[in-house]
C-alpha cells in the first residue's frame, strides 16, 4: 500500500545513489519537482532513464546527478537543444555522461516489457538505422512461427519510477488523465515508485480519460501542488512555454546555470521558475 | 499579391501536399504547421496523430510541443504511448509520416542524432531519434519537411536515424520495409521527389523566385533536375492567413 | 472510415464462407444478434475465433457454421457446459469441429500480437501443461539478451472481427466503456470489421473509463439496440442470467435446438430471447 | 449452533483461508465464493482481481459471471484483458490465485479440458484452460477450492491444464516457475496440503463430523493423513449469515 509522505522523505527514502531512476511523463505531467528534490538531496552516479529528457533532466545532468542517460529524444520541445546535456556529451561537464539511446518505439516497448515481467520485448524497429551499431540493447530476433526477423529490446526494470498526476485519495490510490504516456509502465516495471499529485482527495471521482493506479502498486505518494511545472496537469494548469523559452538562456551559459542549482540547493527554487 | 517569407511558401507547399482523410503522423515543428495548416485550409478531415497518444486532434492554433493539452482535449481517442507505436504505427494504419530532419541526404536518410563522424565524441549533439525510426519504417509514405542549406542537405549523413532510401537502388525493400519511405521533401527553395529507379532525391519543381543555381548551392550534392522541373504556385491570400492566424493564436 | 449499415447489410457485405471470424466480448458487450444474423445467413465453414465462446458460439456450432474453433474458454459462464459445442466435439454433430485451444493469456497476447503488426507475442505461459502437446501454436522462444526461455504463440490476424459497444456517432466513431475485454485488439487485428451499437448519437460525449475506436478504424457500424442480449451494455442493460440458465434447457436437446434454430432463420428471433 | 452444508463448510474454511490485504485473483463459482466472503467477515480490504479485467471489486452480492456489470462497477480500476495477464498477474504482482478444478490429482494439478485419455476424442469435453494456467503459474500460491470424490480427485489426471507440483519432489522449481503453486486445497471434507518435500497433497485437518475413512473413500489415491490431523472449526454464526446473504442477494 502506498504511503504518503512529504516529497523530501520520499525521495530520501527511494533513491540512493547509483539508482537507475526513471522519472516519466511524455510533455505532460512531468514530475520536475521530484528532479529538483534529487538536486537538492545530491544524489550522485543515477543512471537516468527517459524517453523524453527535457528540461527536467537537462537539470540533473548538470547537476551532476547522472552518470549515464538512457532515452529516446533529448531536447527542450518546441524550442530547441539542452544546453547541459549537450555539454555533458560533448565536454563531460561537470562530468562525463554516458549514454544509451533507443527510438521511441523501442523505449516505450522497453518499459512495456518491464512492466510485464518479460525480459525483452519484439518490435518493427530500427531497421536499417545506425541506431544497431552504437546501441548494444538492440537484437534481432526470429519469429518461430513465420521466420521472419524482427527487432527486440531488454526490458528496463528502474530502481525508482516517479511519475506526477493529478489526484491520490488517502488510501494512495492514484488517478491520472489526459496524456499519460508511459507512466504506468514506467510505475509498473519499476522496484520502487513515487507519484507526486496535484492534491490528495477524500475520494477519486471518476473522470473522462481517467486511469487509475491502486494503491498497492505504488510505494510513496507525495502531494505537490504544480510539481509539473512548467510542464502541466490537465485540469490543473497550463504549460508554462515562457519557461521553456526561459530556460534556453539558464543553460547556455554555465555560471548561470550553476547560480540556478544553488537557488534550487538553498530551498528558493521549490518549483521550476 | 501579398509578400511572403520563403518559410511561409515552404509551409504553404508542404501542408498542400496533403489530401483530405489521409492519416497523418506529425512531428513538432515544420510538419505540425504544414499539418495544421493542410486541415484549416483545402483538408478539413485531415486526421492528426501525435505520438504524445493523440488520435485525430483538432487544435485552433500551433500547438509549442507534442504534447500540448489542447491536443488531448481536441482528439477523437487518447491513448498510452505505447499504444500509439503498437497498435497505430507499427501495423502500417498511417498514410503520410510527416518528419523535419537536421541533415537529410540525397537518398532520403535522416539524421537527428548526431553532426560528426564520431558517435562518442560528436562535433553537435542532436536530440536523437524520437519517433522517427519508425515513423519512416512503418507510414505508407513519408514527406520531409526542412530548410535547405549545404550542411543540411548532404551526400551522405553523419548517422542514419531515420533510414530513407538507404544508398539507393531498391535497398529499402530489401530491407523488408514496408512503407514507400520518404517520397517527397519540401524545402524553402523548391520541391524533391526520388527518381522511381535510383531512389536518389530529383528536384521536381522550385518555388517562385528561387532558381536551380540556388538550389545546386544549397545542395551538398551534385544535384539532379528533373526534365519537366515545375514552379511552385505562390501561396493564395487565403494561405497564408489561415497560416498566420494559426502562428498568432499559439503565440497569444 | 466507417459505413454504417444494417446489421444483414453489413454481414453479408463482411462475412463470407470460410472466413476466419472473432465475435468478441468478455462476458460484457457480446455481439450476439450479429451471431444470430451470420446463422440466419446461412454461414458455412468458419473458423471462429473466441476467448470465451459461450452460448453465442454455441449457437453458431449448433447451426453449422463453424469447422473450427480457436478459443481459451468454452462454457454457459455461471451455468455450466455448452451442450451444442461438446455435441460436436464428442459426435461430429452437425459437423465435426477441429479445435485449437489456448489460455486467456496466450490468446489475449495473440490478439495483441495481431493488433500490433507482430507475427508472434511473448508470455510467461504454458509452462509444465499438455496445452504445448496438443495445440501447436504453442512454441519456445529465447531471449536474446538473458537466454531465459519463454513462450511464443501467432498473431490472430481473423478476416473480421465482430464488436458491440455502447454508442457511435454519424461518422462512424465507436464508443465503449466498461469491461472492455479484447475488442479493440480483436478489431485492429482483423482485415475487416463490424461493431453493433446500442445506439447512434449526433455527438458523443466523454463517459469516464471510455474508450474511443476512431471511424477509420473500423469498416461497418450498425444500430441494433439490445444486440448483446442476453449479455449486456453497461449503461444500456443488464445481463439475463435467467437466459443463461435457459439455454441450458435449449441446447441440451437435439431437436429442440433445431427449432431454436428455424426461430432465428425465420426472423423470429431477431435478439436471443 | 446453526446447522449447515458441507458446501458452506466448504466455503467458510476457504474463506478463512484469505487474510486482509492480501490480493487475490478468483475465478468464478466456488473461489468467487469464498473471496467474497472473507472480504464481508474477517478480511474486508482483500484486493478482488477478476480476469475480466476488474481490479479491487467490491460486489455487493455474488456475481454470477466474471464479468457481471456489478465488478466493473466497484471496481478501483477496469483495464482490458491484456492488461490483466500482462501488466498484473504475469509479473508476480497477486498473493493468492484461487481456482477450482473439475479434476485435481496428488501433486496439484488441475484439469479443466478433456475427461479421458484421448484428447481428440474425449469422454467429456469440458470449458478449457480459460486463465488458470498462468493464474497457477503467476501468482505467489494457489488455493484450490473443489468438491472431494474418486472421479474429481485423482492419482493423475488426465489433462495437466494448469500445472500443480507436476509428480512432486520439486519439479515445479526446476521448470523456472516463479509461484510457488498450490499450497492448500479445500474440499468439501476437509484441507490438504503439499509436503513440504514430496510435494503430494497430505490431508492436514477434517471438517467436523467428517472421518478420515470418509476423506479415504473420496480420494483416487493412496490417501496420507498428516501426523497432527487438524478438525475444521465450525462455521460461526457470523460467518453462515454473511454466506448466505451474499447469496440471497445475488439470486434477488
Amino acid at each position: 500500500m502506498a504511503e504518503i509522505a512529504s516529497l523530501s522523505a520520499a525521495v530520501a527514502d527511494l533513491v540512493r545513489d547509483g539508482d537507475v531512476v526513471a522519472l516519466e511523463g511524455f510533455t505532460h505531467l512531468i514530475p520536475v519537482a521530484a528532479g529538483h528534490e534529487i538536486i537538492r538531496q545530491r544524489r550522485r552516479e543515477l543512471t537516468l532513464v527517459r524517453m523524453t529528457p527535457d528540461i527536467v533532466y537537462d537539470q540533473l545532468i548538470g547537476a551532476g546527478c547522472a552518470r549515464k542517460l538512457i532515452f529516446s529524444w533529448g531536447g527542450n520541445p518546441g524550442v530547441g537543444s539542452l544546453h547541459r546535456f549537450r555539454d555533458a556529451v560533448q565536454h563531460g561537464w561537470p562530468v562525463p555522461l554516458e549514454i544509451e539511446e533507443h527510438s521511441h518505439a523501442g523505449m516505450a516497448n522497453r518499459y512495456v516489457a518491464g512492466a510485464s515481467g518479460l525480459p525483452f520485448a519484439v518490435l518493427r524497429g530500427y531497421v536499417g538505422t545506425d541506431l544497431p551499431n552504437v546501441t548494444d540493447t538492440i537484437k534481432p530476433i526470429t519469429c518461430p512461427f513465420t521466420g521472419e526477423t524482427l527487432t527486440a529490446v531488454p526490458a528496463i526494470n528502474p530502481d525508482v519510477a516517479i511519475v506526477h498526476a493529478q489526484r491520490a485519495d488517502r488510501a494512495g490510490n492514484v488517478q491520472m488523465w489526459g496524456l499519460v504516456g508511459v507512466q504506468k509502465e514506467a510505475v509498473l516495471a519499476a522496484r520502487r515508485s513515487l507519484v507526486t499529485v496535484e492534491e490528495v482527495v477524500d475520494e477519486l471521482e471518476p473522470v473522462p480519460g481517467g486511469m487509475v493506479l491502486p494503491s498497492w502498486a505504488v510505494d510513496r505518494v507525495a502531494e505537490v501542488p504544480g510539481g509539473a511545472h512548467p510542464s502541466y496537469a490537465q485540469g490543473y494548469s497550463e504549460r508554462d512555454n515562457a519557461y521553456y523559452a526561459a530556460w534556453d538562456t539558464i543553460s547556455r551559459d554555465r555560471d548561470e546555470f550553476e547560480r540556478w542549482v544553488e537557488r534550487v540547493r538553498s530551498g528558493e527554487v521549490v518549483r521550476a521558475s | 499579391m501579398s509578400t511572403y517569407t520563403a518559410d511561409e511558401m515552404m509551409s504553404v507547399a508542404a501542408a498542400r501536399a496533403l489530401s483530405g482523410g489521409q492519416r497523418c503522423f506529425v512531428g513538432i515543428g515544420l510538419p505540425s504547421t504544414a499539418a495544421n495548416l493542410a486541415r484549416r485550409t483545402h483538408a478539413p478531415d485531415l486526421v492528426l496523430i501525435y505520438e504524445s497518444g493523440a488520435l485525430g486532434s483538432k487544435p485552433d492554433w500551433l500547438p509549442a510541443s507534442i504534447g500540448d493539452g489542447i491536443l488531448a482535449e481536441t482528439a477523437d481517442a487518447v491513448i498510452g504511448v505505447p499504444e500509439v507505436f503498437n497498435y497505430w504505427l507499427q501495423p502500417g494504419r498511417i498514410d503520410v509520416g510527416f518528419l523535419g530532419a537536421a541533415q537529410l541526404d540525397k537518398f532520403g536518410n535522416i539524421n537527428t542524432t548526431v553532426i560528426g563522424d564520431d558517435y562518442a565524441n560528436p562535433k553537435v549533439r542532436l536530440p536523437g531519434a524520437g519517433g522517427a525510426p519508425e515513423i519512416a519504417a512503418n507510414c505508407h509514405e513519408v514527406y520531409v519537411v526542412v530548410r535547405q542549406s549545404k550542411r543540411s542537405f548532404v551526400d551522405q549523413v553523419d548517422f542514419v536515424t531515420s533510414y530513407g532510401h538507404g544508398r539507393g537502388n531498391g535497398e529499402r525493400e530489401r530491407l523488408g520495409l514496408r512503407g514507400a519511405g520518404p517520397t517527397l521533401v519540401i524545402t524553402d527553395l523548391g520541391v524533391f521527389r526520388p527518381d522511381p529507379d535510383t531512389h536518389e532525391l530529383v528536384l521536381t519543381a522550385v518555388h517562385p523566385g528561387v532558381t536551380v543555381e540556388q538550389v545546386r548551392e544549397a545542395t551538398g550534392w551534385e544535384l539532379r533536375v528533373a526534365d519537366e522541373l515545375a514552379t511552385t504556385p505562390t501561396p493564395t491570400s487565403d494561405e497564408l492567413a489561415a497560416l498566420r492566424a494559426l502562428k498568432e493564436a499559439s503565440s497569444s
